[in-house]
C-alpha cells in the first residue's frame, strides 16, 4: 500500500458504500417498488474508488448506464441516489432519471448515459469547458469495453488530442458488452495499444487492486492536468453480477467472510482485495475495517428502508400496480 | 384449440416463425446483432435461429450500429437479404448516416439500378422505467424519408406477416417492435402469407367515428373503443400497419364516412402520426369534427413509475377524451 | 439607401452580422465547424468571425460530426454556448445519437436540472445538381423531437434575429440554412434585435387564402402570391419561421379567418410540415376547402438538372394549382 | 519498372484516360450544361490504376465523391460517365447520381458516396457478400485520409477484421480533407499504424509512382484472397486540383511538355512519373506512350462535344436556364 491510512480507509469505505447500495438493490428489487432496469457494478468497485478518489471535487465526471459506482465515488448523495431508485421527487434525477441517469450538479457528476459510446463525446465538451474555465480541472469520462467498439469512441480520443483538451478517458474493461466477451467483437482488443496509435497516453491497472488503480490513475491524472492533454487508463476487472438485474455472483458483505476472503490471494472481489492490502501493511486498522464492513450496510439499509416507505406513501395517493416484472432483463 | 394449421404463439414466437419460414425457402437471408444468440434475446425473438441455421447465419457482431447497417447494405447490394436487429431504435441514431443517407438514398444515386433489400428491426422500451433513451418510438423519421419502408406490427399474426413482407421488399425496410406488443398470444397459420404494405387492416367494425391505430395503440384503442361502446359510441378501429408507405385511400374514405377521427400514436405529437393522418385527410376533404390525438406527451419518458404513468395516455382518460369529443 | 442605423447584407453577412454582436456581447459563445476558417466557407457565413474573435472562438475541427456534437453538449453543460456549423443537414445524420439521444434528452434524463444551450447551424444544398445526399430538406425529424427547437428562417433579416434568439436560448437549437435564402440583400439593423420562436410574422397580407411557408418557400409563396394576385386572389403568407415550437395559435387563426390553406414546405410530403400544419388546424376546427400542400417530390433528389427540375415546385404549376383549388 | 510493356502502357493508358476526362470538364464546365460538384482526381490518378490493374473483373468497388478515377480505372464506361456529368438518361447512373454517384453493375462499380465515410462501411458488407457467394472476389473501398477522422471508418476496419471478410480498404491520403490538412486533424497521422492497432494488415506506398502502387496493392490483394482476412493500403500522393470545382493547378496534358516533365525525377505529377518510369527502362515504348498522349484527349473531347450536342438537344425541349454558377464550390 502506497497510500495513508487515511486514504485506504477512505477507499474502504467508499467501496463498501457502492457494494451496500447495490446489495440493496438486490434484496428490494423483488419487491418491485425499484422499477426499472439496473446495471451493477459488483466487482468493478475500485475502478470508479481508484480513479475518484484522486481526483479534485471540481474535476467534472460522466458515465454509463453502469453509473451507481461512478455517481458515488465522485460524492453524490446516497439518500438521492436511492430515492432515484423509486423514483421519488427527491431523486438525484428529480425522478426523471432513475438507475442509469444520475446526476449531481453539486458533486460534479454533469450525468450518464445509457446509449454507447455517448457520453464519451461529452466528457471531451466538458473538458473544453474546463480548459476554457481556466481553473486546471480535469473531465473524466467512464465508458466499458463495448463502448470502444464504436466509431465515436475513437473520435472523441482524437478530437480531444488534437484540441489538447484535459479528459481522463477511464475504460472500464470488464471482457463483456452484456454477454459477449471482447475478443469476439474486437480483432485487435488492447484498447491501450489503439489510443496510443491515436496519439494519447494511456496505462493500464489491475482493477481488483484500488491501490493500483489510484496509483496509474494519479499518474496520468497529473499528465493530463499539467499538459493539458487527454489520457486513456484502461481498467480490468471481473463483473460478479449479471449485465443488467438485481443478480450478484457473490455473496452478500458478511464481516467473518469478507476477512476470510482478504487472506485470499487470487481474490477477484476489490472488497476482499482492499482488505487484504490494509491488513496486511496495517494491520492495526482491523477494527476500522470491520466497522466500516458492518456499519455501511446498516446505515444504506435504513436508506432503503426510508426510501420504500416514501415510495408507499407516494403510491397510496397514485395507486400505481407494478407491471409484471420484465421477462427478460436484457438491455 | 390449437388447430394443425395454426401454432399459438406470442410476438417474439411469431418473428423467429417467420425469419425461421423465409430462411428455409430463402438461402440470402440470414440475421446478425449485438448479442443476438444470448438467452432471452431481443426478447425471444431470435430465439432459436443460430441452432436451427447455424451461427453463420445467425451471428453476433460488435457495438458498432453505422458499420453494421453497412455491412447490411453492402451485402443487400450484392444480392443478399440481411436482417439486421437493434435492441432499441434509439440505437439506430447511431446508424443514421447508413440509413438515411445510404440505404435509402443508394438505389435513386444509381438512377435505381441498384437495391438495398435489407430488413432493420428495432425495439421500443416502453414501460419499466426505461427513460428517455430506451424507450423513443422514434419512427416518425423514418416514415419522413423516401426509400424507405416502416412497419409498426400490432400483434403476433400481424408481426409474422409483416415481416415476411419486409424480408421479400427491396427496399430498407424498418420494423418497429414496441414492448406493448409482445405480451399475448395469438393463432398465426403454420404457413406464413405476407402482408402487403400500405394497405390498412380493420380490428374493429364501428359507424360513428374511426380510430386509426398502429402497434402497440391498437389494442389501446380496441379498449377504448370497447370503453365508449357502453356510452352508445360504435368505434372502428383501423391498423394501419405500415407508415410509409401509407394506406392513404382507407383513411380517405373511413374519414369521408364517419367524419369523426382520433388517431392512436405510439410517439410524440408533433410532425407524428397524427400529423400524417391529418394531412391525407384535409388534402381530400373535410371532417366533420376536430380530429382528435392520442400520444405520449410531448417531452421525454421520465424514469419514475409516477411520471411514467403519466407519460403515455391512460385508457379511462382516453375513453373520457372520446366520449367528450365525440358524441 | 442604407441609413446609418442599418446595413445592407444577405444571408450570410446578416447571420456574421448576428453572430459578432453576441460573441462581443457574450463570451460564453464559440463557433466551430469543418474548414471553419476556409475561404469562402459555409457560403460566407463565418467570414471574419476569426479574424474578428481570434482562433480560440472559431476554430475548425476534423471530420467526427458525432464527437463534434458531443463537444457541444459537454461544453454546454459547463455554461458554454457553442455553436456548432456542418455543412449540410445531411451530415448531422453522423451526430443523430448525440443530437437526438443526448443533447435533446440529457436535460429530461437530469429531472431538468443540466441544460445544453447549444446552436447547430446547418446548409441545405438545394440546387446545382447536389443529388441526394446533399440536398437534404432533413429537419421534420429533428421538429418531432421534444427538447430541440428548430429554426428555418427566411431572409437575412429573419436568419440574423433568429439565430440571436437560438444563441441565446437554453435548449439546442437547429437552425436550418437553405441555400435558397442566400441569394438576395436586405436591410439589417445595425443592433439586431432577438426574433422570438413560436410567433410567425405575416409575410404579405391577404384576405382568401393563407399560405404557411418556411425558409426559402417563403419567399416562393409571394412569388405565387404575386403571381395568383393577378387572378383575383389574395393570398395572404405566413413566415412560420420555427417548426418546433410551431405559432399553432396563429395557424389556427388564419386558418379559421381564410378558411383555405396552402402549406408551402423545402421537404417531403409525409411527417412533413404540412401534415404537422393540418394536424393543429384539424384538432382545432374544420377547413372549408381541401388543404394544398406544396414540397418537393416525394423522391431522392435527382442530380440532373432535367430530373432536378421536375424535383423541385415550379412557380407557374403551383400558381396554377392554387387557382385551380382555390378559385 | 516490374511488369511487363503490356501492363505498363495499360496502366498509363489508363491514367491519361480520367487525365483527360477531367481536363475536358475542366474546359467545358464555364459553358454550365455540366451542372453539379465536381471532385476531381488530377494527381492522384495512380491510386486508383494502380489498385484496380490487379483486381479481378469480379472484384467489387466502392468510392466517395472523388470518384471519377475509380469508375474509370474499375471499367466504367467513358461515353457514359459523360453523359452523366451532363445529366442525360445515358448516364452511367441514368442522370440521377451526378459526379460524385457514378455506378456500373456491368464493372461492378457498386456506386459511390459524397457523405464521409459511408462507402467504407458498405465496402465491409460487399466484402460480406463476396465471401458468401464463395467466388473469391475481394471487395475494394476507397477513401481520403479525412474519411478516417469518422469513427464509423474504424468500426468498419473492426468488423471486417472480426468477420474475417475480404475487404481491400484504400486510403487515399492526400494530406487534406477540404483545406484543412491532415496534422490539423489527425494527433496522430499515420493511417497503417492505427490499422494496425485494430488488428489488420497494412501497407503504404507513394501513389505519384503507380508501379509502387500495383506492387504493394498486389502483396495486400494476395493476403485479402488468400486468407479472407481484411488489410488497409494507405496512399500518399498531392491532389493537383482544386477539392470541387473544375479547377486543375498543373497544364493540360501536351505531350512535348509531358515528355519533358517525365525526365523530372521530383515529379509529383503521376502520369509524368509513369512516362519517365516507361522510358527509363524500356525507351522504345516512346512511340506507344506518345500515342496515348496526344490520341486518349482527342477522342474524349469528341465524347463530350457528343454529350453537349446531346445535352442541347434535351435542353432545347426542357428549355432550362443554367443557374448562375454558385458563388463557391465548397461541398
Ligand atoms: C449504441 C448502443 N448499442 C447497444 C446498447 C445496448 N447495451 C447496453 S449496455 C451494453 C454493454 C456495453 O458494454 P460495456 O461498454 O463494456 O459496458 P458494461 O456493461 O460492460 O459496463 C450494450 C451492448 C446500447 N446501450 N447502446
Ligand atoms: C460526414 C461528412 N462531413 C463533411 C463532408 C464535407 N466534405 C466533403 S469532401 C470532404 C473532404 C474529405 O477529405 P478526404 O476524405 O481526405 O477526401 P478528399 O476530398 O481529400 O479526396 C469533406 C470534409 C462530407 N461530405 N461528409
Ligand atoms: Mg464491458
Ligand atoms: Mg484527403
Amino acid at each position: 500500500m502506497d497510500v495513508t491510512a487515511e486514504v485506504a480507509l477512505e477507499c474502504l469505505e467508499r467501496m463498501v458504500v457502492i457494494r451496500a447500495v447495490e446489495e440493496g438493490i438486490c434484496a428490494e428489487y423483488s419487491n418491485r417498488n425499484i422499477r426499472g432496469p439496473v446495471h451493477l457494478s459488483i466487482g468493478q468497485e475500485a475502478m470508479a474508488v481508484g480513479v475518484l478518489n484522486v481526483c479534485r471535487p471540481e474535476d467534472v465526471a460522466v458515465s454509463t448506464h453502469r453509473d451507481h459506482a461512478h455517481y458515488l465515488a465522485k460524492g453524490g448523495s446516497v439518500g438521492a441516489m436511492i430515492d432515484e431508485l423509486y423514483g421519488l421527487e427527491s431523486g438525484c434525477s428529480r425522478g426523471y432519471g432513475g438507475s442509469m441517469h444520475l446526476f449531481s450538479g453539486e458533486a460534479n457528476f454533469m450525468g450518464a448515459s445509457a446509449v454507447l459510446p455517448g457520453s464519451t463525446p461529452i466528457a471531451v465538451g466538458l473538458g473544453l469547458g474546463c480548459k476554457l474555465d481556466g481553473r486546471r480541472a480535469v473531465a473524466v469520462g467512464f465508458s466499458g469495453d463495448g463502448a470502444s467498439d464504436e466509431g465515436s469512441f475513437f473520435e472523441a480520443l482524437n478530437l480531444a488530442a488534437v484540441l489538447k483538451l484535459p479528459v481522463l478517458f477511464v475504460c472500464e474493461n470488464n471482457g463483456l458488452s452484456t454477454n459477449t466477451p471482447l475478443a469476439a467483437r474486437q480483432a485487435q482488443t488492447d484498447i491501450s495499444a489503439k489510443a496510443r496509435a491515436f496519439g494519447l497516453v494511456a496505462a493500464n491497472a489491475d482493477a481488483v487492486d484500488v491501490f493500483a488503480v489510484r496509483r496509474a490513475a494519479a499518474e496520468v491524472l497529473d499528465h493530463v492536468r499539467s499538459t493539458s492533454q487527454p489520457a486513456v487508463l484502461a481498467l480490468t476487472a471481473d463483473r460478479l453480477c449479471a449485465h443488467v438485474g438485481p443478480v450478484s455472483t457473490i455473496d452478500p458483505i458478511d464481516t467473518g467472510a469478507m476477512l476470510a476472503e482478504a487472506a485470499n490471494g487470487a481474490t477477484r472481489d476489490p472488497i476482499a482485495s482492499c482488505v487484504g492490502a490494509i491488513l496486511r501493511d496495517e494491520p492495526q486498522l482491523r477494527g476500522e475495517c470491520i466497522e466500516i464492513l458492518e456499519g455501511v450496510p446498516t446505515r444504506i439499509a435504513a436508506e432503503f428502508r426510508r426510501a420504500n416507505a416514501a415510495f408507499e406513501d407516494r403510491n397510496a395517493v397514485a395507486g400505481l400496480v407494478a407491471p409484471p416484472p420484465p421477462k427478460s432483463h436484457t438491455v | 384449440m390449437v388447430s394443425p394449421d395454426t401454432l399459438r404463439v406470442d410476438y417474439a414466437g411469431a418473428v423467429v416463425h417467420a425469419l425461421k419460414q423465409e430462411m428455409e425457402r430463402d438461402t440470402r437471408v440470414f440475421v446478425y446483432g449485438e448479442g443476438i444468440n444470448d438467452t432471452g434475446a431481443y426478447l425471444n425473438s431470435t430465439d432459436g435461429i443460430a441452432a436451427r441455421f447455424g451461427e453463420a447465419r445467425c451471428f453476433d457482431v460488435p457495438n458498432c450500429e453505422d458499420a453494421l447497417v453497412g455491412l447490411g447494405i453492402g451485402s443487400a447490394l450484392m444480392g443478399y437479404r440481411p436482417v439486421f436487429v437493434s435492441l432499441r431504435v434509439d440505437f439506430l441514431m447511431l446508424a443514421m448516416n447508413q440509413i438515411i443517407n445510404h440505404a435509402a438514398r443508394w438505389p435513386a444515386m444509381t438512377g435505381y439500378q441498384a437495391s438495398v433489400p435489407l430488413t432493420i428491426r428495432a425495439l421500443i422500451g416502453r414501460g419499466w422505467g426505461q427513460a428517455a433513451q430506451h424507450s423513443g418510438a422514434l419512427y416518425s423519421m423514418f416514415a419522413n424519408v423516401p426509400g424507405l419502408e416502416v412497419v409498426l406490427p400490432s400483434s403476433p399474426l400481424e408481426g409474422a406477416g409483416l415481416l415476411l413482407t419486409a424480408l421479400r421488399s427491396n427496399l430498407t425496410t424498418i420494423v418497429i417492435d414496441d414492448r406493448g406488443v409482445f405480451a399475448g398470444a395469438e393463432d398465426v397459420p403454420a404457413v406464413v402469407e405476407p402482408i402487403p404494405f400500405g394497405e390498412a387492416r380493420v380490428a374493429r367494425a364501428g359507424t360513428d367515428v374511426t380510430f386509426f391505430a398502429i402497434s402497440s395503440m391498437v389494442s389501446f384503442a380496441l379498449r377504448v373503443a370497447d370503453q365508449v361502446a357502453a356510452s352508445g359510441i360504435s368505434a372502428e378501429v383501423i391498423d394501419l400497419r405500415t407508415a410509409r408507405p401509407l394506406d392513404e385511400e382507407t383513411i380517405r374514405s373511413c374519414a369521408a364516412r364517419t367524419g369523426r377521427v382520433a388517431v392512436f400514436d405510439i410517439g410524440w405529437p408533433g410532425f407524428g402520426l397524427s400529423a400524417e393522418v391529418a394531412r391525407v385527410i384535409s388534402e381530400a376533404s373535410p371532417l366533420q369534427r376536430r380530429l382528435l390525438s392520442v400520444h405520449r406527451k410531448d417531452e421525454q419518458t421520465p424514469s419514475s413509475a409516477f411520471l411514467e404513468d403519466a407519460h403515455y395516455p391512460r385508457l379511462d382518460d382516453v375513453a373520457q377524451q372520446v366520449e367528450a369529443h365525440f358524441s
